[in-house]
């Protein structure tokens, strides 16, 4: 192994309106290693990346590539230059299929015409050397986000790569596709080659990187070599202080009121008679693997998908035909998908912090806009986002600071039942524990809280019972006390139905 | 660093970029003062060229001019803010005449039943344009395609492709000529409180909000609990509503309901909307750019004919001028856009 | 397929006359359709009439053309947007035994028994001839046209030109436009005109769009009896206008026998007897003087 | 997918989603069949109706009337594809014609000559488009709306506001109207080539690829490392190429070409394109369904003349027929839509 890096930059600056981005940062990548990049959000990461990738140009800085000075004049130059990256919005053909987005730009051809048999027998062949489960001839638009993160990995790694960048690839991904995910990591990593790993989770962190460099509010802080230092030690470089984890939930008190109840909720593609009861001031978790169903539960409770099933708020049968129904009803549902799902990417912070509240906010019909902005602002200032002004548009944030956006327009909302559907996702270490916190307040509150989340961890942090789910149905359900990871990750992979529990349901208390 | 193709701007939706600190709001005024700028430049221009072209007569002409359009341009806005377009304005405003014919002289009603019955007419076909895209889940295209068809047929129809005059309807030719403001026809002042009232709607109440989230993000603003198909309705209604509006306005300037009349007008509404900075993608549009569009159109054909520039020629300068005001304001606004 | 003979098309056993005419909204176009269903009611045929929605739309009259044939009527009634371009289907309507009748203006062509026509040149030569004499031939007079490249809006605007140019010389046309015979266009152009005229002595419209453009564009001016107005057609519109003396006069053709003469040519046709070879439906000039003649009030139409 | 990495049978992974597994492309074929069945209602309800609607006389008519806007939309579909819009194909036509007429009658040129020569000229209104859209960050709808303008001046300035003809010019009139295969008139033949042309392209080619990519999402495609400017302007010069060809077969079946026509031609085309199924928001179409599409739009025409139903019923008629059309389509489409 030579000496020169295979990647460097140093010195690099970059200034957006308002924003310093990043100032006088540098990065080192060795030949066969896996340097993680750590930060809190807003801190630079995503930029720094984009700036390798070709996306956007420095102020100021050089990039060496073995050595090379190089400046990536777009992404396809960056490609050549054996630069590939996942990034953490994803760039997706929505209406092409898997394997259109895969190889878009680089179609097989015979006769000056595309060959598309070889195209799907090349993206398949990639896929199944990947092991990535995915149909090449599914159009992107039907794909969960999970499905959607595999595809840009596969993309990812269908170029002939020696610098890989991975923004935030697990964010959207539970365990058993991490584990897949490292698999491939690992495979990728030879001696001329190196990999930037970009995560907010830190055993990740600790399991895959060998050296793990730290951004704070856009400035280098420090390189660490990962088995000489410890979480601990890292998380109080990115935020500058302590954080407490493995923590569990008090047990909670009996006798609190059912303020939900699902019973025998199915949809024609996946779900199957999932029942549920929600207590007042109850974090209920949801966990299982990807296409287990948790979203589409979701998505059917608030009337987001037709469904049947019966839904009964504090004990009344009430009809929820779409969202607005289920707001009405004091349902709210923050989804996975912040993109498609959550913001106006084209408008303020404000216009999205506000958007479910507006209503409220009006006098004789018209928009208070002073009250609206003085209370996105006091939702800023509570979530700690990372914006020169509730003024700037959303898609200029970076993307933990886009999901507390979206957790912001729910907490202002105030509904008596909040379904957060993967609320951390690429939020870092600090502001996840903000979060748990909040979520444990609200729900101290006597707000009601049903927590799909992906990262078991997660789930045990904060769930005082937990749903756990499998091809469309309830697997089963766990109290939190005396649960481990394992006995989750049981339930959770009980394929083919009758196997497990004979009635699986969540429902507890007397019956109808 | 070498500069970057900047890959991530797409024409359409704008980008991140230089000025955006100050915020949208900041900056839409600073776009629509200028876009007023370009406006000026075309004035200024017309002055020189022609000694006529600044007397009051000629832009009184002018405002007169742009009235008819300019009212179904405001509504066309909010259509086109959630993303959507509206073709049946042009024929949509003659049926709405046809039918205020229909209810003054045919029916002989008193003179504001009938104006309120010509605007509510269009209501009705914004309602009905509304719950197609809504409920039928109809592109907007398609559905006001077809309900720009049908109003056609039906103004043809109901008025038994004649003209109906209103020359036995005492005052109602005031509506549009008449001078509530000394010197100005009151078809422009209708024109100009209409532009008030849209305004405030599109940028102060709820059914502008909505509408422009509707465009940015249609299922965004769904799940984040709106009522995306009501609001929707709404808002296809309120812009039929400006339809009805023009149809009267128009019924009372020429005195008379033209069956024939219409087509074509939609295309000049959608034009002006477009002109003014509204995106066809929807999620933004003011009302000022509307307006201001609206006059770019009539001020350009009112300033060639009266230089007499050869029809042939005007379309060809309508053309260009369009292009170049339209570039100028894309190169204003930088790589922001 | 046979060649059509009587008992061809449309329900029933009346012989079966289709007319494609060059529009159908405008007044002038359904003035010759009344004239046409007078006629159908009166000879016991049944008629359809149809046309494109402008005077461009040349191949749209062909489409028209052509299912008007496959319907095999009896008779054929054509008023051709373009002699040229309607050619083979003149063909295709002999060659089937179809009888043509033109009207309106004459087809190009050896098929059509007969023309029943208005000399659109020799009447817009008129309607110049009462300028010159309105205006005393001297100033400066505009043209409103109201399209620029149909053979009808073509000629309406030469005929009252080239009179110009050879009888008047000190009357100047200073202006031509084309606002598509849409009267809320046609107002705001003639405004224009208007505006960068002060002094005009007089101002032509060249149908009814145009015509009641003027007079609005007149009014709403403030500049009623400042200049001579002359129009073409008739309308409710310009009949108010000439009685309150807005407007000089207008031309009128007689669409209404236009379409009369029409129907009975093709019923003529259909059972075998000779027509004349052109039928000359006529033109008028009225004013407020002439326009309750009887003669004329039974060509105007509201 | 955990230790053992075959969670489910089902090879496509953890997707029992019923239907998405067979791929996107059987369902469009099945797609583009049921739209083909709303075509044979249509002609079967006609059949009925009509005793001269089957006859080929009448058939081969509604097929000659689709040619030439059939033509436009082929080359509309791909732009419309991209998520834009030609509203310049109609009168950019006419502009083809005339040109043709200068080449042919005016120069007096060799017929092939003359012929590529107009469409040639097609390909250059195309070409300006693709440039101002592309590289001047004109939204489409202003960039063609200008071209709309422009050629229609300049069909009426080169052409001196006559119709030129080809009378002189021996075979012109056999582009359109000659039968290569008989019974069947050429510019029938010439859409049909000119379908499976444009439909190997759209669906086989990279343009066509491209196109779509850039319709489902710009951004994406050029980080992708795909040239996004130089694409677009490609796909508004081969839209252009077929208004070419347009322009050229409809001077050979005028004989002529006529300055005056055009205008609302681009709206036939652009419905035809989105009553097949394609969607202006740009990412999906397909060219089967544009020709059924303009089928449906000239056979509702055609049969309604031949029905005889009165002209201003007929817009009706057809208003109502598209809706339906369309939510059948929709309907059947179900959730997918
Ligand atoms: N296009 C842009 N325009 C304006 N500001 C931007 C733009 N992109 C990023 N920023 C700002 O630059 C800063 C750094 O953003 P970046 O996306 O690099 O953060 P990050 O470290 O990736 O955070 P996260 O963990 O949340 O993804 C943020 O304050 C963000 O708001
Ligand atoms: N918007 C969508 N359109 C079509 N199919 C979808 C959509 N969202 C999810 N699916 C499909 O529905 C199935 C169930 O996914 P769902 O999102 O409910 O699972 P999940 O348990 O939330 O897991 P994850 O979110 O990790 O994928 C998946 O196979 C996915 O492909
Ligand atoms: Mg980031
Ligand atoms: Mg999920």
């Amino acid at each position: 192994m030579s000496t020169t890096p295979l990647l460097r930059a140093s010195g690099v600056s970059k200034e957006f309106p308002g924003v310093r981005a990043l100032d006088d940062v540098q990065l080192e990548l060795r030949h066969g290693e896996v340097l993680a990049l750590v930060g809190e959000n807003g801190a630079g990461k995503s930029t720094l990346m984009k700036i390798l990738s070709g996306i956007h140009p420095a102020d100021a800085g050089t990039l060496e590539i073995e050595g090379a000075p190089f400046a990536p004049s777009g992404p396809r130059a960056a490609n050549e230059l054996g630069i590939s990256t996942i990034h953490q919005e994803f760039h997706l053909m929505p209406d092409l299929s898997v394997a259109q987005n895969v190889f878009a730009g680089r179609e097989p051809r015979r006769a000056g015409f595309m060959d598309d048999r070889a195209l799907v027998r090349q993206a398949a062949d990639l896929l199944r050397r990947l092991d990535i489960p995915l149909d090449p001839r599914r159009r992107v638009s039907e794909l969960s986000v999970a499905e959607q993160q595999m595809v840009e990995i596969a993309k990812a790694l269908s170029f002939d790569t020696r610098v890989l960048i991975m923004d935030e690839p697990t964010a959207a991904l539970n365990d058993a596709e991490v584990r897949t995910l490292f698999r491939l990591v690992r495979d990728f990593v030879t001696p001329r080659t190196g990999v930037v790993y970009i995560s907010h989770r830190m055993d990740e962190i600790n399991e895959i990187s060998d050296r793990i460099t730290v951004l704070r509010d856009g400035r280098y802080i420090d390189t660490l070599d990962t088995p000489a230092t410890t979480t601990r030690e890292v998380i109080a470089l990115m935020v500058g202080r302590q954080i407490a984890t493995d923590v569990r939930p008090a047990p909670a008190p009996a006798d609190r009121p059912v303020v939900l109840r699902v019973e025998g909720l199915s949809t024609k593609k996946l779900l199957r008679d999932v029942s549920f009861d929600l207590h007042e001031g109850e974090i209920l978790g949801f966990a299982g693997l990807m296409g287990a169903g948790r979203t589409e539960v979701a998505r059917a409770l608030v009337g987001a998908d037709p469904s049947t099933g019966a839904v009964e708020v504090r004990g009344r049968r009430v009809t929820i035909r779409n969202p607005a129904d289920a707001v009405g009803h004091g349902i709210g549902y923050l989804s996975e998908d912040r993109k498609r799902y959550g913001l106006l990417l084209d408008q303020d912070v404000a216009s999205n912090v506000m958007l479910s509240s507006l209503r409220r906010e009006t006098r004789a019909g018209f928009v208070r806009d002073g009250a609206v902005r003085r209370t996105a602002a006091d939702m800023v200032r509570r979530l700690g986002i990372k914006t020169p002004s509730v003024r700037q548009r959303a898609k200029n944030l970076s993307g933990g600071n886009q999901q507390k956006i979206v957790l912001a327009k729910w907490l202002v909302r105030d509904c008596d039942v909040l379904v957060v559907d993967e609320p951390t996702r690429g939020i870092d270490v600090g502001a996840k524990e903000e979060i748990y916190e909040l979520l444990e307040s609200l729900a101290a509150q006597g707000k009601a809280i049903v927590m799909i989340s992906s990262e078991l961890p997660e789930v045990l942090r904060l769930a005082e019972r937990i749903v756990v789910m499998c091809e469309g149905r309830v697997t089963g359900v766990r109290d939190n006390a005396g649960t481990t990871q394992h006995d989750l990750m049981e339930l959770a992979t009980r394929f083919g139905g009758t196997a497990g529990e004979p009635h699986p349901s969540a429902t507890t208390g007397d019956a109808r | 660093m070498t500069s970057p193709t900047t890959p991530t701007t797409s024409t359409a939706g704008p980008a991140p970029a230089t000025g955006t600190t100050r915020g949208p709001r900041y900056r839409q005024q600073l776009q629509q003062i200028l876009a007023f700028a370009g406006l000026v430049v075309i004035f200024a221009f017309f002055s020189f060229a022609s000694p006529f072209f600044l007397e009051w007569a000629n832009i009184k002409g002018i405002l007169l001019a742009t009235a008819v359009t300019g009212i179904m341009a405001l509504g066309a806005t909010f259509v086109i803010a959630t993303g959507g377009i509206d073709l049946s304005v042009g024929t949509g405003m003659t049926l709405c005449a046809v039918m205020t014919g229909v209810f003054l002289t045919n029916l002989g009603l008193p003179l504001a039943v009938g104006v309120l019955g010509g605007i509510a007419t269009g209501a009705l076909l914004g309602l009905l344009n509304g719950l197609n895209v809504s409920f039928l889940r109809i592109p907007p295209f398609i559905a006001t395609l077809a309900m720009m068809m049908v109003a056609q047929g039906l103004s043809l129809i109901i008025s038994g492709t004649k003209p109906i005059y209103f020359s036995d309807v005492a005052g109602f030719s005031q509506i549009a000529l008449g001078e509530l403001v000394p010197g100005l026809p009151n078809a422009v002042l209708i024109f100009f409180v209409a532009a008030v009232v849209a305004g405030v709607l599109l940028s102060k109440s709820l059914i502008g909000r909505y509408a422009l989230s509707i465009g940015s993000n249609e299922e965004a603003t769904a799940i984040s609990g709106i009522n995306v198909r009501r609001w929707k309705v709404a808002v296809y209604t309120l812009a039929g509503t400006f339809t009805g509006l023009a149809g009267v306005v128009m019924a009372s300037r020429l005195n008379s309901a033209q069956p024939g009349l219409g087509l074509g007008y939609e295309l000049e509404a959608i034009a002006a909307v477009v002109i003014g900075g509204t995106s066809l993608r929807g999620g933004r549009g003011t009302i000022l750019g509307t307006v201001i569009g609206a006059l770019i159109m009539s001020t350009l054909t009112n300033g060639l004919r009266i230089m007499s520039i050869p029809q042939e020629w005007q379309k060809v300068a309508v053309g260009v001028v369009i292009l170049l005001a339209v570039y100028a304001d894309i190169l204003r606004r930088g790589k922001d856009a | 397929d046979d060649g059509g003979g009587s008992g061809g098309g449309g329900e029933g056993d009346k012989p079966y006359v289709a007319l494609v005419s060059k529009g159908f909204q405008h007044q002038f176009w359904q003035a010759v359709k009344k004239g046409a269903d007078e006629a159908a009611a009166e000879l016991d045929v049944e008629v359809t009439f149809e046309g494109p929605e402008t005077e461009t739309e040349v191949d749209k009259q062909l489409s028209m053309l052509q299912t008007a044939l496959d319907k095999s009527p009896d008779a054929l009634g054509f008023a051709a947007l373009d002699s040229e371009a309607s050619i083979p289907l003149m063909t295709d309507a002999q060659s089937r035994g179809i009888p043509v009748i033109a009207f309106d203006s004459g087809v190009d062509s050896e098929v059509p028994l007969t023309t029943v026509s208005t000399d659109n040149v020799a009447a817009a030569a008129e309607a110049a001839k009462h300028m010159v004499e309105l205006t005393g031939g001297k100033g400066k007079i505009a043209v409103l046209g109201h399209d620029q490249t149909s053979q009808t809006g073509q000629q309406r605007v030469s005929g009252f030109v080239d009179y110009i140019e050879e009888n008047a010389p000190d009357l100047e046309i200073v202006d031509t436009q084309y606002a598509g015979g849409d009267q809320l266009k046609s107002a705001d152009a003639a405004k224009s005109i208007l505006q960068a005229n002060p002094d005009l002595k007089g101002l032509y419209g060249t149908n009814e769009g145009a015509a009641t453009g003027v007079v609005k564009a007149v009014q709403e001016l403030g500049k009623a009896g400042d200049l001579t107005v002359i129009g073409f057609d008739s309308g409710k519109a310009q009949l108010d206008a000439i009685k309150d003396g807005v407007m000089a006069g207008a031309i009128t053709q007689n669409p209404v026998g236009i379409g009369y003469e029409t129907v009975k040519a093709a019923v003529a046709a259909i059972d075998g007897e000779e027509v004349e070879p052109v039928i000359d439906s006529g033109f008028f000039w009225y004013d407020k003087e002439t326009m309750d003649d009887p003669e004329i009030a039974e060509v105007l139409y509201e």
